[in-house]
């Protein structure tokens, strides 16, 4: 197994305690909140108190003034695989950072405290039904009215977004323009801001991923995100480190999954021998692990170049491309050598299995990831003409 | 133009249009209830049973058809699982369980169990699988224990397919200490000391009862052991090969089905201003597996008829088993995939359809069994080659 | 036990029987010769014209033998790759250049070219890939000038299998400035202006003889034009279908005799004091390997079969060429890796094969192309759906 | 593409000093050494000269004393891609160790100066016909005769096996116990010691592949290295540094065959366009340069972890298995971008693509990689009993 160099003792000391926290106060709730289809608002609460949430918020805000990207990354590794629901990187590392670098003073000063605390759960509305990952396609509009905008429209498959009581969203400011898109902070209790079904799915059954509608939402001045002709630019501005608080996660499930395997194939006999012991399954994990180490090898790379400030989309998509596929092999192989075992809910790879394959898909599907990447490497006929 | 079907007669496709003009007007409507209470109703097996689609083989002085060309059960299954859901387990019931009966039941036997087999008031299970045995069959510890007249049954199995609404269960036990040693008993679900355990929740095939069943002290008159108490262990290996044709026909009508939802959603959802399926990736996956969905259905239909001559190998449903399920694998996740964030909504049925297909790699013997199965029939076994 | 291929008849396995004797006795022994020199001989060409095995849908007024069956190729092809050579290119003389003069060559042609070409006294050749070309055939660029009683031909080709010892050539060339305005014209070897290139080294198929050929002022009769001068690309077209089927044929055959080949080595060499071929990831794979070449096999069989009744697609062709190129690449990958460190070595035959086996994912047609057509067959087609 | 971290400035100098001398003195020669079937003797003469040998040689041995690991990536990164035949890695990481570490003095003394200067090219011979990559099935014989040892076998596939004039052979030098091997030094011109054919294979042509045989070869007492029943124990103390600096030439061969298929496909058309620019090139290359950057993440972190002399076995065989295994992926993809050009010797993706099949095979096969991963994460029949 790779020995991962990237982390310093103090990080090994803050992984102890967010290890302890979790299994006292995360792990033990996993059933509850599956049938519940979200986490509690106390356990964001409990999480802020912790000082876990937007680490980077300055003190005055009850922040931490810590910007060091690896803390949330120990988060994503010590809570993800176990608690899948609970999206502490969506919060700190995808929406928060509009709030930290993009937002108005005012605007910090009025949300971050309660960002920190927990008490403001923060998504984001970008999909629309039909659009995907098509951003360019989306028809939520926003209409100037002097000293407030209007919001019409509606967003789908919005993590977070039975919880949320601050969501960023994404709306055409321009009827006949449409690159000019603008971010509103829709905040719950809106008149006309209603939260449509927490919708089921083939796993992430913690995590409450809802459809939100907007039916002539007043948003006022304030609440506009930097320019409203230019939430594309600071979109993109952003996906860097969306894409690698999720390659994070998804190695460390795939880790985990790795590792309840290992066990079971020990424990766990056919024919006479632990069923680890046959070269078929020795050969399956010895590959794993090599894609698993490979995968950690490239994502702490690309965490070292992101600190430097010198992370390229491209690499983020590298990174959120190679390890949403390996993690999808692993699942795969993993329940495999469980057998009809691994089907049962009672065996938690099955639910691995399920949780792992929104993975290819959100944060820009695999397709998205190789057209960012092939771009990039100069592959594309619009670049030519 | 889909690669035409040569082992069909006309007779086979009517029949398909009969199966299929009543699933869609009487069943189709039925899965989300039966998708919501985690199991078919009698009434279903039953309606089945009225049409005569029960045990298609068996005799007509038990009520049945005594067509035993398996053709008819493919076109069967393959409509189920076009037109409700592959969870309504009636092929289990008709070839899975039913070829037990067929083979090693003795006629006062057959004259009391095939009766309500065929009409489908006797919904049929097996119970092999015990918990930590998966596919180690002579690994089993139920026992049945020879007490004269009868055998006094003692143990517990999982993964009982059917196992909350059956009533008839086909159980492997052993007779003797030597490993192997196993006999296949009929046990009714009215039987004292018989008892059902959890209904187990699983990642799919939520229509699909699967339970765990016990065994405590129950009184086996032996009246109903099937054949020779020693003999289980062959009895179970020579049904083994249609029993796993018919999943690798489950698979492949899932694969097929599959496809169709994929290709009818791609053509119509739209993202940067063009459907999905005419971007070059979509259009080159969705031909790999056209072609190799084209080609594992040609190979099934000689297996289909290799085994209507009774001359289909071990090996050969073997290979139709492994081949059809890892295919329906690699379907349903690009399905899936192209679906993007859809595809993981339960509200698409491409989701189900992933969820479904997982088990197939591994119930009626997992991938790796088929490939042991296939390896040691080229002579590559550890034992045969030193 | 093999899986039975239901698809030919008593008479073709007795050809096999007669073919295969013919080749282990006559001609097996000549391979490193071939490959030493980088061809076959014309005597061998006549050889198998002597015997009737060239053009055999050729009608007995022109010495052949009038058999339309393809399954008789696909019996030649197959033996011929066991125990000769997959670069003994005989089919595509017989089945990729001869369906041209059948299908488009009028009675005059056919009575000046046929002769020749089933006695073996004429080599037929292909020449449509042009440098930089490709796949994409409407943009060749060679021009065949109307010049009243003859057409003047300028170009050049590339990369044309018997381009060495090839006699007679089939060219396509522009006949006018649309794109994919092509006409099809007989060229022989003989005429002022005709030339050939550079014998071009490749990777692998040493005994295929692949060259350029130029065209300078070539004055070709219009005797020689078959059939209309702008329907070239048609005719192509129509062609195409079985071409690929013998492709994959080709492929096929050469994939099994890869798997047992591979077979035979991992039985008998040990390492850690077992054959290799009793250790389970060696099995497991074998297995797969197995299952995937019966299951290409009865779908290839199935497509000869449509092909003689003229029902084969494009799409159904391009199925079968496309997977069975892919599995042949698959086949001679792993059956080098059991090899070891001698898989990489002349001495060992499957070094040979893995050599040979590259281009079949790229000749008549790239998988790529295969996945176009399949595709578009889909209705997935940038142009169709908008 | 990821920005590699692992080279300091002084490395880059070297880089360029290495690919002007090869440019100028090693890839002009390339077809003559393919006809040849080896590089000349001049070349390692040459090489010696600019101080490329065995650089961590004493200086007394005419060596520069250094030991970064890193000055031979660079030229495995520089020469192999386009000179597979000049096996300098053999020489300097293979080989050379076993007389740098474990040599007596005398024997340094005696071969090491030649080594450095390129006039003795080394060789090791493990393998023999009919036992591949199971060492303890080598039958080679080692009689002691009181001064001297007598040698009798033969052995196959030798990389340098025909113009080597300093070969380590091992031999089992106790008939009862097959784990007593011994490793000696023969030297050319020893009476019994014969080359035999110069194999003819798949690829890379211009490396010499020979059989050896000994016939009686007296090898006297001072060529034993170390222990004569102890070879076993030090052939596995350089496998790692074997197996690493095989990666990086995989990895280092398959970025060359991605760079000329991005030429390639950006200026051969079809169908009026770049071939490169069609979608299923674009993910192709899309998805082999995020293997690519996985594998070099993985490497350099493997070469890190060696430097600082704690690279274990098992992560050394999951760079090779992970590198070889791209690398197949890599060249196979890019020959088909290639289309029938491809297959032409004139293209030098096909001798890319047939130098590449024997990197999976080599130094271990990927099955044996697999072995001694799974064995490492306790999948061992053996070791639970």
């Amino acid at each position: 197994m790779l020995n991962r160099t990237i982390y310093d003792e103090e990080h090994e000391i803050f992984r102890k305690t967010v290890r302890a926290w979790a299994e006292k106060e995360v792990f033990p709730h996993g059933e509850d909140w599956r049938a519940d289809g979200c986490v509690s608002r106390d356990i964001w609460k409990s999480a802020g108190e912790q000082g876990f949430l937007c680490m980077y918020a300055d003190e005055k805000f009850g922040g931490l003034g810590l910007s060091d990207f690896r803390y949330d990354m120990i988060l994503a590794e010590e809570i993800g695989p176990r608690e899948p629901g609970f999206f502490l990187g969506l919060h700190n590392r995808i929406v928060g950072p509009y709030l930290q670098n993009f937002a108005s003073d005012e605007q910090r000063e009025r949300f971050m405290p309660e960002v920190v605390t927990g008490d403001k759960i923060l998504a984001i509305a970008m999909t629309e039904p039909g659009t995907g990952s098509d951003l360019a396609g989306i028809k939520t509009r926003a209409v100037d009215e002097g000293d407030h905008w209007v919001l019409n429209g509606s967003k789908t498959y919005i993590s977070n977004g039975f919880l949320t009581n601050l969501v960023l969203v994404a709306a055409r400011t321009n009827p006949d323009a449409t690159h000019e898109v603008g971010l509103f902070w829709v905040e719950e209790g809106m008149p006309g801001f209603e939260r449509g079904r927490n919708l089921k799915k083939v796993g992430l059954e913690s995590q409450d991923t809802a459809e939100l509608f907007f039916d002539d939402v007043k948003v006022p001045k304030e609440n506009v995100l930097g320019d409203p002709k230019g939430g594309f630019k600071t979109m993109m501005m952003n996906l860097a480190e969306e894409r690698l608080i999720g390659a994070v996660g998804f190695v460390a499930r795939a880790e985990h999954a790795f590792s309840i395997t290992m066990e079971f194939i020990m424990e766990r006999r056919a024919f006479g021998r632990a069923i680890g012991t046959f070269q078929n399954s020795r050969f399956k994990m010895a590959s794993l692990r090599t894609e698993l180490d490979a995968a950690w090898a490239l994502t702490d790379h690309c965490v070292r170049e992101h600190m430097e400030g010198r992370l390229s989309a491209e690499m983020a998509a590298e990174a959120k491309l190679y390890t949403s596929e390996v993690e999808g092999r692993v699942v795969d192989e993993c329940l495999q050598l469980h057998g009809g075992a691994g089907y049962m809910d009672e065996y938690e790879i099955s639910r691995l299995y399920r949780d792992a394959r929104i993975s290819r898909i959100y944060a820009g599907t695999s397709e998205i990831m190789r057209e960012i990447i092939g771009r990039g490497l100069g592959l594309d006929e619009r670049q030519r003409n | 133009m889909p690669f035409p079907r040569t082992h069909l007669e006309p007779e086979h496709e009517m029949f398909r249009e009969q199966v299929r003009r009543y699933l869609k007007t009487n069943m189709s409507a039925k899965v989300p209830k039966w998708r919501e209470q985690g199991h078919v109703d009698r009434e279903d097996f039953e309606a089945f049973g009225e049409n005569g689609w029960l045990c298609l083989w068996a005799d007509e002085e038990f009520g049945g058809l005594g067509i035993s060309d398996i053709r008819y059960d493919q076109v069967l299954q393959e409509e189920t699982i076009r037109w409700t859901d592959i969870g309504f387990f009636h092929n289990a019931h008709s070839m899975l369980v039913g070829p037990y009966l067929d083979r090693f039941a003795n006629p006062e036997q057959k004259k009391s169990f095939l009766p309500g087999a065929v009409s489908g008031k006797t919904i049929m299970a097996i119970a092999m699988t015990e918990p930590d045995t998966g596919s180690d069959l002579a690994a089993i510890r139920t026992r049945a224990e020879d007490c004269g007249d009868h055998y006094l049954l003692n143990g517990a199995k999982t993964y009982i397919s059917n196992g909350i609404i059956g009533d008839l269960f086909v159980v492997a036990a052993k007779t003797g200490d030597k490993r192997g040693q196993i006999g296949l008993f009929v046990v009714t679900a009215d039987m004292a000391g018989f008892s059902r355990g959890r209904h187990l929740k699983k990642m799919g095939l939520p229509v699909q009862d699967t339970a765990e069943i016990h065994f405590e002290n129950v009184k086996v008159p032996k009246e109903n052991l099937l054949g020779d108490p020693a003999k289980g262990f062959s009895y179970m290996a020579e049904c083994l090969a249609v029993e796993r044709t018919m999943s690798a026909i489950s698979s492949l009508s899932h694969a097929q089905a599959a496809f169709d939802v994929t290709l009818e959603f791609i053509k119509d959802r739209r993202v940067f201003d063009r459907p999905v399926g005419s971007f070059q990736n979509t259009r080159f996956i969705m031909a790999d597996l056209r072609s190799r969905l084209d080609s594992a259905q040609a190979y099934l239909d000689q297996c289909v008829l290799l085994a209507n001559d009774d001359k289909l190998t071990p090996e050969d449903a073997a290979s139709a088993k492994l081949l059809c399920s890892e295919l329906q694998g690699e379907v349903v996740d690009a399905g899936l995939q192209f679906h993007g964030g859809a595809g993981y909504m339960d509200e698409y049925e491409i989701s189900h359809m992933f969820r479904d297909a997982r088990i197939a790699r591994i119930y009626a013997g997992t991938s790796e069994i088929m490939k042991e199965i296939i390896g040691r029939g080229l002579g590559l076994g550890e034992k045969d080659l030193r």
